[in-house]
């Protein structure tokens, strides 16, 4: 199924909280935020849709704001689809859909483990790939890396 | 040989010995001798396994120590002597030390009721086979000290483990040694091997005596692999799951106690299985005309070193080719299988004594009288 | 009243079966695990972090440390999202060139499964026979690319260097070398009866739940699920090959179980033998670099592309700002997925099965750490 | 019936087990390992082995420099135009991968790969790998002066 009747019958369900498609490959559409609970589970149980591989959730720092990015794939009707969703940098919140997918639950652990972004509902969201003290979230734009931990010294020397 | 201890007291000037005194040098000197053997056969074996393994693994065995690694094992004996014995605090002091040792008994006293040949044994005791089935379960109670004493997860599962495998495997043992022992008619090892005297040394052996005495050769050799925690039946110191089992935190010497205490067990079983089943030190052919004693008992001994080595080369053989068992098929392969099996050849064997009133397969079709 | 305490043993980053720095915390009684907790991140590099610091060559050698036992597969993955993101038409030799390379390293990575799964299950034979073979497969490589390991051998556009002379010969000669040894690994280990029951039965994943926590590849269809990005989604010419997609059968007891796990790893090498000799043999001529300018810009967009890694979907999600570096690389680890279906796979088996389920699921830490 | 069937086939698995084991045991010379000191695998034409730069023919246009990805070469030219020379070119070696970028971007093609992967050393500043001695830096120096080209000299 191809951008467009995805995006026509998105919009027909969820109103204007859908955005604008950017068609290709990978069609991606902009949503608001709220509605990824009922629109994830929309788009796996659908007959027409059959998203059930959840291939990625990440993030993007757009310096005023955090995108997220959720990449979906149909193994029935081979297509994909990603949703966006923008969040304000200074206090990023969205809900989990580990429970609909349950990859997401590592996603999400890692998404938040390098973006913050606090993921509502998650069973347990603490860092996955750094150590738990670890502050800071190294992939946003404006992160700069410690200079000792635990007294080691990590100063990049030339 | 008392005679001679007597004469040496009496110069010695302490008039004639008591009784007890003579049996106990005399049993010092066999005890010496015995060790002396098994240190060599033990050293010996290490670098044959590493050959082996090497050769069935398309890559070299150790050939940097010594003419073709000969030395081999001379330098793992030292490098582990000198090696920091370490003993961590948490551990439980005496009974990490004294584990080892028990180990190493266990399986070395069992050397005193095997002929080696006609006239060199360290003893003929009229209980062989339940001798030395005694002292390989000692082997369980320092194995599971050493697993409990050092404290250490992997050791505990290790030691565990061990304790439920030789203790299962020892029944399975006890009932296929049973079948030749019921046409030897007795539990002396050195009658055991001279009932096997008939048929140029070969056509006498048990295993030719009734089938049933060769499928419960196989069953007894199944277990004695399990006895001496030999692949596939290592769990306990199965090194991919438990890191080292039992011997984790053993180093230095202690740690070479454990693997020659292994060796010596692998040697006091198969030695079991040749005087019972495969005719012990009878030198095939030309066994009556070697009129000179010790002729006869150097060839006899090489002979029977000779069987001993095959039964411990085979294996080594199986321990290069086969994956590890778990803990409950291990179980269930003891009580479900080696055990029913051998209990029918122990029946059906005793029947074939009954019918034929104990006569061997070849005594029945004539070959041999 | 005898009363068993819970033991909390940590199967840590440092242990003999983990296949790397992987830790799993089990909550165990005696020999019986409850609970599994994977923990990740003993390897991480921050490679999403180097890739937005570095231009795009020069990221390329960076893809190598992402999955090391199939290097080569890791590059192609890379260049291939970067080539979809510019729209370079790389030409048909260097597709050739590429497919038999990624074949050939998926052979040496299925080699290196087939013996870690003997030597979990306690047999240390097969893994000697297993390097055998791939250091042949090394030579191979070697003389391709210049490298044992970390091959760096795919640019963007086409591939770094041709086939030296004599490399066709030498490749078919392995290749005929190969297949018969594969019977041989079946007679040793596959079919032997202890591994088969230590195996079979044991692990079962079902479809759904590999489809749910996003296992891809081998565990895949070892749950009896046809799907292949090389044969659903073709790429880079893979559809000029005929080769079958092989799948779980279950004749090691339950259908989706470990034993079904290791027999695909076998089957798919003489299928990727197969795809070699192939491609070898229809090798076409023409150059092997497509016109790449030296100081690549990268115009505005967006891409994700997903390929078929010996151990899953190994994806690059690329977006690129216009400039010589990109914007975001988010690398999508097939082994990420694959180690935290553990979670739900692991629960109440004894450690031996444990052992043996973690070597049957292939799981490499680079590439989920990343 | 059944319980025989599978005992037997147990033992038939078993023993081919053993057949293949035994194969490789008793077959002489099917040995593969390379005695590493005495015997040594030459390594392959194409093999990336530890990097060498022909001072002589290099200009010091630094473009090694611009794509080693770990940034682990140092190059300082004197000189304009064709006759630029490098007075210092060093090479961390130990923080160096391998992966054979700068070679291939070496437009005079002096920096390559030799077949040398024995890289120990005693002194962590011995991988400091020099290759401008003082000497021929006086003499790169005076020939820029004198605005000679690379390419001349050479000839």
């Amino acid at each position: 199924m191809s951008g467009e009747e995805i995006h026509r019958i998105l919009k027909e369900k969820f109103g204007e909280k859908i955005g604008e498609l950017k068609d290709g490959a990978q069609p991606s559409i902009e949503i608001d935020k709220e509605i990824i609970r009922e629109l994830a589970k929309f788009l796996k149980e659908d007959s027409r849709f059959l998203f059930d591989h959840l291939v990625y959730i990440t993030a993007t720092d757009e310096r005023t704001k955090i995108k997220v990015i959720w990449c979906l794939f149909s193994y029935t009707c081979k297509h994909y689809l990603v949703l966006k969703a923008d969040l304000d940098r200074s206090n990023p919140e969205v809900d989990s859909i580990s429970d609909i997918f349950a990859t997401a639950e590592w996603h999400e652990r890692e998404t938040y483990d390098f973006f913050g972004i606090n993921f509502k509902g998650h069973p347990d969201l603490r860092r996955i790939l750094l150590p738990d003290d670890w502050e800071g979230y190294p992939l946003r734009k404006d992160y700069t890396p410690p200079e000792f931990y635990h007294g080691i010294d990590n100063r990049y020397k030339r | 040989m008392e005679r001679l201890i007597v004469k040496a007291f009496v110069k010695l000037g302490l008039g004639s010995p008591p009784e007890w005194a003579v049996l106990l040098i005399i049993g010092l000197i066999a005890g010496i001798i015995l060790l002396v053997v098994i240190l060599t056969y033990e050293g010996i074996a290490t670098y044959i396994e590493r050959k082996v393994a090497g050769d069935i693994q398309v890559r070299y065995g150790p050939n940097r120590v010594g003419p073709y690694g000969i030395l081999q094992f001379v330098a793992d004996g030292l490098k582990l002597f000198f090696k920091e014995d370490i003993i961590h605090s948490q551990a439980d002091r005496l009974l990490f030390r004294v584990a080892p040792y028990i180990v190493f008994t266990g399986s070395f006293v069992g050397l005193a009721a095997i002929p080696f040949s006609a006239e060199w044994y360290a003893g003929r005791l009229n209980v062989g086979v339940l001798f030395i089935l005694a002292t390989t379960s000692l082997v369980v109670a320092g194995l599971a000290m050493a697993g409990w004493a050092q404290a250490n997860k992997w050791g505990l599962l290790g030691g565990m483990r061990s304790v439920a495998q030789i203790v299962s495997y020892e029944v399975a043992v006890g009932i296929a040694l049973l079948v030749p022992v019921v046409h030897i008619g007795s539990l002396d090892l050195q009658s055991a091997v001279l009932y096997q005297k008939k048929g140029w040394g070969i056509l006498g052996w048990n295993i030719f005596h009734d089938p049933f005495t060769l499928i419960a050769f196989f069953i007894y050799f199944t277990a004695a692999i399990a006895e001496c925690n030999r692949t596939p039946f290592d769990l306990p110191e199965g090194e991919s799951e438990l890191v080292a089992g039992y011997f984790t935190e053993y180093t230095g010497f202690r740690f070479a106690f454990f693997f020659m205490a292994e060796y010596g067990d692998m040697f006091v079983v198969s030695a079991l299985a040749t005087c019972l089943f495969l005719g012990g030190w009878h030198i095939p052919f030309i066994e009556g005309l070697i009129k000179l004693p010790i002729l006869h008992n150097i060839l006899g001994s090489i002979v029977f070193i000779a069987k001993v080595m095959v039964l411990i080369l085979i294996m080594m053989w199986v321990r290069w080719t086969y994956p590890r068992l778990r803990i409950d098929q291990l179980m269930a392969l003891n009580w479900k299988r080696l055990i029913p099996i051998g209990l029918l050849m122990l029946l059906l064997a005793s029947l074939w004594d009954l019918i034929f009133d104990g006569k061997g397969f070849f005594e029945l079709i004539g070959i041999i009288k | 009243m005898i009363r068993s305490q819970e033991m909390l043993i940590n199967m840590g980053p440092q242990h003999p079966s983990t296949h790397g720095v992987l830790r799993l915390i089990l909550r165990t009684d005696g020999e019986f695990v409850y609970d599994v907790d994977p923990c990740i991140g003993y390897l991480h590099r921050s490679l999403e972090k180097i890739a937005e610091n570095l231009t795009y060559p020069q990221f390329i050698p960076i893809t190598d440390r992402l999955d090391y036992l199939a290097a080569i597969n890791c590059n192609f993955v890379y260049c291939h999202a970067v080539e979809r993101l510019m729209g370079i038409e790389v030409p048909l030799r260097a597709q050739y060139i590429r497919v038999i390379a990624c074949e050939l390293n998926r052979i040496a990575s299925h080699l290196i499964m087939f013996g870690t799964t003997g030597m979990d299950t306690g047999a240390f034979t097969p893994f000697l026979y297993a390097i055998r073979e791939r250091e042949r497969i090394n030579d191979l490589l070697e003389e391709l690319t210049g490298a044992r390991l970390t091959y760096n051998y795919i640019r963007i556009g086409g591939v770094a260097h041709d086939l030296p002379d004599g490399w066709k010969e030498k490749c078919l000669e392995f290749i005929n070398y190969f297949r018969p040894k594969i019977k041989e690994y079946n007679d040793l280990l596959s079919y032997n009866v202890i591994f088969m029951k230590r195996l079979g039965g044991v692990g079962v994943l079902t479809k759904e739940d590999a489809i749910n926590y996003g296992v891809t590849g081998p565990n895949l269809r070892a749950t009896g699920f046809k799907w292949d990005l090389r044969k659903n989604m073709p790429y880079s010419s893979y559809d000029k090959f005929d080769f079958e997609v092989p799948v779980g059968t279950g004749e090691g007891g339950k259908l989706g179980d470990a034993f079904d796990r290791y027999m695909l790893r076998i089957k798919e090498m003489m299928e990727s033998s197969k795809i070699i000799e192939q491609a070898l043999l229809s090798l076409p001529e023409g150059e092997i670099m497509a016109k790449v300018p030296r100081v690549l810009k990268v115009k505005e967009g967006e891409v994700y592309f997903g390929a078929e890694n010996p151990r899953g979907e190994t994806g690059f999600y690329i977006k690129s700002n216009g400039g010589t570096k990109p914007e975001r690389v988010k690398i999508r680890g097939a082994s990420f997925s694959n180690i935290h279906v553990l979670k739900k796979v692991l629960q109440g088996v004894l450690i031996q099965d444990l052992v043996a389920i973690l070597g049957s699921f292939d799981i490499i830490l680079p590439e989920s750490d990343r | 019936m059944k319980a025989i069937k599978e005992i037997g086939w147990a033992i038939k698995t078993l023993v081919i087990g053993l057949l293949v084991t035994v194969k490789y045991w008793f077959k002489p010379g099917s040995e593969i390992t390379v005695q590493y000191p005495d015997e040594r695998l030459t390594p392959a034409p194409r093999f990336r082995g530890i990097l060498f730069n022909d001072v002589e023919r290099c200009t010091g246009c630094g473009i090694c420099k611009m794509t080693c990805p770990i940034e682990c070469i140092e190059v300082e030219s004197y000189g304009k135009g064709k006759a630029r020379r490098p007075i210092h070119y060093a090479i961390k070696i130990d923080q160096c991968m391998f992966c054979g970028l700068c070679v291939e971007s070496c437009p005079e093609g002096c920096l390559i790969h030799t077949d040398r992967y024995e890289g120990s050393v005693y002194d962590l500043k011995d991988l400091y790998y020099q290759f401008v001695t003082e000497e021929q830096k006086k003499r790169f120096m005076e020939l820029a002066d004198k605005g000679i080209p690379v390419k001349e000299e050479t000839k």
